[in-house]
Order: C-alpha cells, then structure tokens, then sequence
C-alpha cells in the first residue's frame, strides 16, 4: 500500500516532539476525521527555520508527512517553505496512495499554520500566506449512518 | 517473533487443508457440469447436495431450503432485494440496525433509492439492538426486519430468538446475517424463527467467495442471479462444485469441534481482554462483555489512531485490523463504534483482534507486549496526548 | 473404448493442472484478506492484479475497466440489469436476441416485470442476427443492445463489429455476451466497439464460478452486488484470490496456445463434421458452416430424441449435450435451435459436441461410429422414423 | 438421474418393434413435446393380451416406461390392463424424477389409445375406457421464446 519511503518515516519519523516556547505553533485537522498534525517552528531573525518538530494524530500516511514536511523545510526560508507544497512532499515520499493524498494537504497546512502564528506573534505579514483553515476537513460531510 | 502471528480470522481465515484436500479432486478429475446427463458429471450433483446436506443439518434445516451463493455478500443482497420486489404489494418498509455489515447496509441505501423506505433502530452501548424501538418501528407496510446475528467488529451476540418473536407476531419475514455467527454459536433455525440467515464459508476456514441462503420453505422470493437452472431455478451460474465440496468439510469440522473450540477460544479472548485492560492505560473494550463472540476482542486506545497501530503491529508480523477490512482505506471512522457511542477520535483508535483455535497463549503474550510498546509509542506522537497530559497536570 | 471421451467442452471445461498448480498456494498459505492493511494480504492483492491485468491485455482493456464476478452469468445480469437502472431517465428499451443464453433471457424476463421493454431479434437459418431488423429495432428510448459474441449450441459467431457500429452511430451501449467466444477468437474491445463484455473462466480450464465483466471506462453504471468497497467499490464480496488467480493462469496459457490450438480444434471439429454428414442419412448440421466456434458442432438426427442418444452415449464413455446443460430436464426443446427454425420435432433430436484440444482423431473416429450405431438403434424404435419409412415406400 | 430398472429397460427394451396386423394400436404424444409412444397389442377371443409390442419417440424414461408398460400388461385380460395406472408403472421402475412423470401418464394413455382402436374395431364398448386425449401435452403451453 505505501512506498518504502513512506514506510521509513512512518518507523523512524524526523524530528518527532516538542519545542518550548516555538517561533510559531500550529495545529490542522480534526479528529473525527482521524487526523491531527501539529507543527513547532524555531525560527531565528533572518527568516530561517532552524528547528522543527511535529506530532501527528493519524495513519502511517500522516505520520510520513509530518516527518517529511519537517524535513523539506528546515533549514529554508520562510519564503521557501512557504513554496513546499502538498505535491513535493508526495513525491518526496515517492507517491501516495489516492485515498492518502489529504494527508500531505494537511502536512502543507499544518507548515502554514505554524507560520501564521510565527507572524502574528512578530505582528509581520508574510507575503503569500493566507490564513489556513483550521480543518482541511471542514468541506467534507459526516456518513449518513 | 519470526513467525506470522493471525490475529484477523474475522476478515478471513486460513483453509484447513483437509478443506482443500477435499476440494481437490474436484477441479481437474470430477470436472463435470452438474447440470449434465452423463454420470460422469451427475456424481458432482450428488457431491453438492452431500455437502448441501451437511449444511442444512448444522442449522436444523432442510436441504431444499439451502442455496449455495458466491459470497455471503450475494446472500444479503439476494434476501433484502428479492425480499423487497417479491413483497412489494405488501409494503415497502424494511427495518434493520445501524451496525450491520456494509453488505446489508448498502443494499438498504439500494433499495431507498428505488423508493423502498428503511429504518435504522439503535444499538445500546454494547452494541445491542433496541427491542423497544425494533417493535415501535414496525408499520402495516413493513416487510421484513434484517438484523445481523453477531457483529464483525465489536462482536455482540443479538437477541436473535427475540427478534424472531417479534417478528412472528407482526407476521413479517425475519432475515438474519450469521456471516460472523455461524458455526461458532448455536443456531436453530425454527427454534429462532428465522426465515432466511447468510453464511460464508471463508469465516470458518473453508474457502472464500462461496456462502449460503437460507430460505425457509414456502417463502416465496424470486432468484436473485438470473439463468439457468441451477441450485432449483433460484440461483442460476454453473455450480462452484470444489468450493461447496470444501464448505461442506469445513463446516463438519467445524460443527464437531465446536463446543471445545468455542470453550478454548473464549478462554484465551478473556485472558487477553484482561491483560490489555489491565496493562494499557485509557483503553475501552468494545462489545458485550460477555454475550459477545468467543473468537472477538475490540479495543479503543485513546489519543492513538487504529491504522498506524495496525501497521506497526504488522511490523512486529502480527496480522490485525481496525473495523471491517472493507473499510479500510476509508476517513470514515467505524460506523459500528459510531453507533454504540464512542466519539470520533475514539472510534478512530480501535484494534480488532479476532482468534481461531490455531492461536495460543505465547502468541497472545507477545501480542499484549506490542500493544503495549506501540500504544505508549503513538502516544508520545500524538498531539491529543499532549493536550490531555496538559490538561491533566494543570 | 475403456477412457472417458469428455465432447462437452461448452459446459465445462477441465481445470488446467498448471492452473490448479497457482491457485493452490493461496489457500492454506497465502490466504489473507486482500482488504487488509498489513503485508501478508495486500500480496494477495498484488496477485489479484497480475491476474487483472493479464485479461485485460487479452482484450485490449485496460487493468481497471476489468472487474472479476462470481460466473459468467452474474457478469450477464450485472450488464443488464445496472445498465437498465443507471439509464431508466433515457428510456427503457433493451434490445437482444432470441438465441441468447439464459443468463441474458432470463434477465430480461426479470426486467420486462420492472417496466422495462425488450426486443428480442431474430436470427437466420445459420443463427446469425438479422442487423436489418436489429437497426430498425432502435428507438429513442433505447438503451442498451446485448448481443452474444458467439452462440453456446449451435457455434454461430456474431457480426460484433457491425453491431458495434450500429451501437456506436445510434449511441447506444453495447454489451456481449463472450463466455463462449472469449479465448476462442480474437477480441479487441475497442476495435469491435464493446462497452461491456462477460466471460467465464471455467470455460477456458479455468476454475467453475469465476468470471468478469468488462466495463468501458466512463461507462456509469452501478454495482450489482452492493457491500464492501472490493473490485474498485463496483462488486463487493470477498475477493476470490485463488480463482482470480487460477483465470489469470487459465487466460495466460489460452492466449498463448490460441493460433495453433484454434487451427487444431477447427480441423477436428470439420473432420467430425464431414464425417457424421456424410455418414449419418437424415442428418443435419445447426448453425453456420464456417462462421462457428473452433470446437463446435451441432447436429440434428431426424427421428429420434436428444436425450436418448445422450444416455446411449454416455453407456459408450462418451460425455456430450443437447442443447445447453442448464436446460437438460426441461420438457421444451432448445430456443436457439427453434431460432433457427427448425421443427419441433427435429429441435428435439439434436446433439452437440464440443472439443478441446485435448481430444484426438482416434476418440473422434470412435464417436461418429458410436454415434451411427445409436441413431440406428433408436430409430428402429421411433415411431415417426416407421411412419415415414411407411410414406416414402408408399 | 435415472434408477437402475430404469436404465436396465432404456439399453434393453422389452418388447420393442411391430405387430403386424394388430388387434389395436394407439399413439399419442406429439414430437413438438419430446415424446410419441405407439402401443400394439394382439388380444385374444377370451381378451387376454397375448402379444404387445411398442415403438417410443422420446427420452430415456419414455423408453423404459413404454417397456415396463408391455410388461405389466402382457398376459392380462383388458379389464386388467386398464388398472395398470400410471402409478404402477413409476413404481415399477423404483421412480422416476419429477419432471419424467408425465412419460408414465403417456405410457399410460397409449395403452388406453390401443385398447380404444381395439375396441373400436372389435365394434364394443370396454367398460371404465374413456376415449384417450390424442395428446397428453394439450394443456401445455408454449416456451416463450
Ligand atoms: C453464452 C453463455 N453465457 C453465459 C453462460 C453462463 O456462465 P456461467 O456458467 O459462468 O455462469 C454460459 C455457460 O454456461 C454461456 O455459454
Ligand atoms: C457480518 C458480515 N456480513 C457479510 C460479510 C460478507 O461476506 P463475504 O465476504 O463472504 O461476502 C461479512 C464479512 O466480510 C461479515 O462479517
């Protein structure tokens, strides 16, 4: 079902934690829908990230983002971890499978939110960044029973 | 552990290879078409209706009343569907629960779509089905109540001989779903009051994709698979001779060996239901405790999510499963938990650990030791976790 | 002859040793549930979808435009009876043939109660569909045209491409019946303009009760057997890994054997045919001369009964059919061959033969002598053969 | 399919051929159906059945019925014969499958058929004979298609 790239971060997934008193937090997902991923950010006065952790709530799929996205990004930019985006972290990881590919829109949304707070927090606008919805989910309904 | 430990016979079980032994003179010796003249292929008939035999003894019914199916999926679909056009001057309502098998679930969504109304009554927190709301449920126009013997996922035995009554009462055609039930618990058809109950062969190490239909003689539905003769005109498709000569071996061993096997099973299920009660913190077992299926056990791990649990379990080569293998793939948590009331991100964590006799104690002591090592990993994972420690310790 | 002499190849074939060599490691060793997340199932999977893959290739389709079905029969209904549902909003006319198998008849029986209306078209005296009649059958209401590739009695094989054409120009699904064609004569889907195609793979030495049923991608129609989300959520049942894989195997060798294997049969069945004619007074041969399956032939002995002359047959070793197996028992005489227009009388007395390539010139020559000794044996006890020996002396 | 007295009369027919010059014959059953049986019997002064010969269009069981049917009538007076019912002749030959029934009513009204002509021609009512269908089949309808 998943790649072996898939599968290694799933087992040994990159940068796995917490950061105290992070740059920048943020959390998408819901767990009804089984999947929560939540990013720590350290970023220092140039811009650029130096430190990143996740946790995630999710299947192997969500999991293997996570570590990925974290490793696409550190040591980037903001402005260009801003360009990583849902399809390199798939191809990064070698391929999804179809029903898993929501998994790597949270994995960019989670990165998203994280530097939403980052700007907030310094009272900056980053250029490109919309406020992120905090549920990918939200346009999709419940099971009728 | 090096050895494959299988933990998922509720999905699917291993065929006794006295199953395929006596399947195996079936496909390039005794090949026949049983619907031919020759006696060549006339002895296939007679192996069928053997095997036809053995299954109608094993649910105290007659052989004209057993219908060999391709799946206990085709049996569902054949009774509601058939049920429905064959009784559709009587009514057009069906009543049936929120915790069927998708295979009776979806036909219901089927049949709405073709202007037939149904009903989904209510489990309680053990997955039993509300008896109240099943009879207030019940209308003139009411054709049939559809409600599965034992759950594939939390494993809770219905009140089936209620159920029967009821419908007796109301004089309405009473259908049953024994896929997961059959030969791991008593039936008796007419002591029940079943009219029709589905079976699949490979839920009890016989092979897969052949099952039954039970009709009780005098109900009158229609075939549900139209075309030749076969199976009394009511199935058409030539015979699966091979697999209903195996399905017939795997049930009388499985009849025979029944109590003792049952009375194992349930000794080894209690153990590890308590052990991981015990030893895993903020874990909920799923189910009846006690009238729930001897072979099944289903936990919630809180803050953890069931597929990641699943694959590092099959890491570790144990073979398990969250919900029903069909739905796997799927965001949709079980709709089984959904219905006995745990909340979303509970029912997401859920690990079903389904056993057969071939299972022993050290597997199931290796087994608690994973779960124990992946929950605890997961968890320093999860977000949830975090938030609750948080909570907690504030 | 001491050997069974087995002529009935368009019942049921064999199983294939090789083919019966690959499925067998998936019963008692690799038996998980193809659904399932962990490593030991999902390689059923991928062997599921070698076997896809290989009859798609066979047909030119592509992997995913095949879904695997319980029989050649369960392929038929589905075809008809999800087309019909997923296109009643563009009318509700289904045109077929009158020398169609059950599976499609019976089916649109099935149909016509539901307030659909079917045209059935007739057939020549060699059984090939009338494309006039058929064009002018058309009306706007028309959904769906099921032609069978080539007919199970008599051999006839269908002008498909131009049916394709008449389908295409008007815009209507065409769907075939190919259980009997299907490895026999080359198919392109596309070239020939199909939407939709059955076959079944215990008529190619493959296993008794598994087939398939193309759908043209794009096609919408619904499943027919509603449940898991198995077969891309169009047909749910527990996949049958075994037999999927013993098709694969079967189509494989089919494929590869076809040119030569074709020419062999089709040398044998002439030489059989020339033989009997020539041999047999009062003897004639059903269906078209050239036009027919490789390994069929068909006759009409005036005088005497079907039946009859199987049993004798088979007191000789010898295992044949009138007619198709499924209606053997059944009072009437065959639609197909009163199709054709033949009388009631010689419908009766008709015989057919159908070879593999296993069969030899020696069990031929062994046949047709029996054969001419039997029809001898029971016209001397034929009443209408007395009365017209009576007429022509006279 | 068939019970072993039956085979044993289908490969070995009792009774199989003419008479010439019959005291009566009877035919009934149409080929449209399957089966045609033909019955002729010699009948004595005394109307005993001294000789009875048949002649069967039709399957394996109308074969063996039309034998058994010679046999448990050859010997007898008429009035006995016309006891022979349908009945008798089923189980003469230990059964016969459901759908083979109607040969035993055949056999039996070809023996009703031959003994009408005998009567006929003998220009004398046979008491308990009622004129036999032509054809056994009448009633039937035609397949659909
Ligand atoms: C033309 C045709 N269609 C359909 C079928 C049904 O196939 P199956 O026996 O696999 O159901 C057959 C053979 O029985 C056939 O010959
Ligand atoms: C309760 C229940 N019903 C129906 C089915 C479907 O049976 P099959 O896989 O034979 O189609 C299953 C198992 O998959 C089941 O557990």
């Amino acid at each position: 079902m998943y790649t072996k790239k898939v599968m290694d971060h799933f087992a040994n997934p990159r940068n796995m934690g917490e950061i105290e008193n992070p740059s920048g937090v943020g959390t998408v997902g819901n767990a009804k829908c089984g999947d929560i991923m939540r990013m720590y950010l350290n970023i220092d006065d140039n811009g650029v990230i130096q430190d990143v952790k996740f946790k995630t709530f999710g299947c192997g799929a969500a999991v293997a983002t996570s570590s990925i996205a974290t490793e696409l990004i550190k040591g980037k930019t903001v402005q260009d971890a801003l360009k990583v985006t849902n399809k390199a972290v798939v191809d990064a990881l070698d391929g999804l499978p179809p029903v898993k590919v929501h998994c790597s829109l949270l994995a960019e949304e989670a990165i998203h939110a994280a530097l939403w707070d980052y700007a907030e927090k310094k009272g900056i606008v980053i250029e490109g960044l919309e406020k992120p919805k905090s549920d990918i989910h939200e346009e999709e309904k419940e099971p009728t029973y | 552990m090096e050895k494959k430990i299988y933990l998922d016979n509720a999905a699917t079980t291993r065929t006794r290879p006295e199953v395929l032994e006596a399947m195996l003179p079936y496909f390039s010796d005794k090949y026949g078409n049983p619907s031919s003249v020759y006696e060549f292929a006339s002895q296939n008939r007679k192996a069928l209706d053997e095997a036809r035999l053995t299954i109608a003894n094993s649910i105290g019914a007659e052989s004209a009343e057993i219908y060999f199916t391709g799946s206990g999926t085709e049996a569902d679909n054949w009774a509601l569907i058939a049920t429905a056009e064959a009784y559709s001057s009587k009514g057009n309502h069906i009543i049936t629960s929120k915790i069927e098998h998708h295979a009776v679930l979806h036909t219901c969504e089927y049949l709405k779509k073709r202007g037939y109304e149904i009903t989904y009554i209510d489990v309680d927190e053990n997955g039993i089905v509300k008896l109240d709301q099943l009879e207030k449920a019940i209308r003139p126009t009411t054709i049939l109540i559809s409600i599965m013997f034992a759950n594939n996922e939390i494993g809770t035995i219905q009140p089936i001989r209620e159920i029967g009554e009821i419908a007796k009462r109301h004089k309405i055609l009473f259908h049953t779903d024994a896929v997961q039930a059959y030969c791991q618990v008593d039936i008796n058809v007419d002591e029940l009051g079943i009219d029709m109950l589905s079976a699949s062969a490979h839920k009890l190490h016989g092979p897969k994709a052949i099952g039954f239909l039970y009709i009780k003689k005098g109900i009158k539905i229609r075939s549900f698979i139209h075309g030749g003769a076969q199976e009394r005109g009511r199935r058409a498709g030539t015979e699966n001779v091979p697999y209903a000569v195996g399905f017939g071996k795997a049930v009388e061993i499985a009849m025979a060996t029944m109590k003792e096997r049952t009375r194992k099973e349930t000794e080894l299920r209690d153990y590890l239901i308590k052990r991981v009660l015990a030893e895993v913190p903020y874990t909920r077992l799923n189910g009846h405790r006690t009238r729930r299926l001897p072979n099944n056990a289903n936990f919630s791990f809180q803050f953890i999510e069931g597929e990641s649990l699943l694959i590092m379990l099959d890491m570790n080569n144990i073979c398990a499963s969250s919900g029903s293998a069909c739905t796997s793939g799927s965001l949709d948590p079980s709709h089984v938990l959904l219905a006995i009331g745990l909340p979303h991100e509970i029912a997401h964590g859920s690990l079903r650990l389904t056993l057969s006799e071939e299972n022993t104690y050290e597997e199931i002591d290796y087994t608690v030791e994973k779960i124990k090592e992946i929950v605890d990993k997961l968890r320093k994972m999860s977000p949830l976790y975090e938030d609750f420690l948080a909570n907690t310790i504030r």
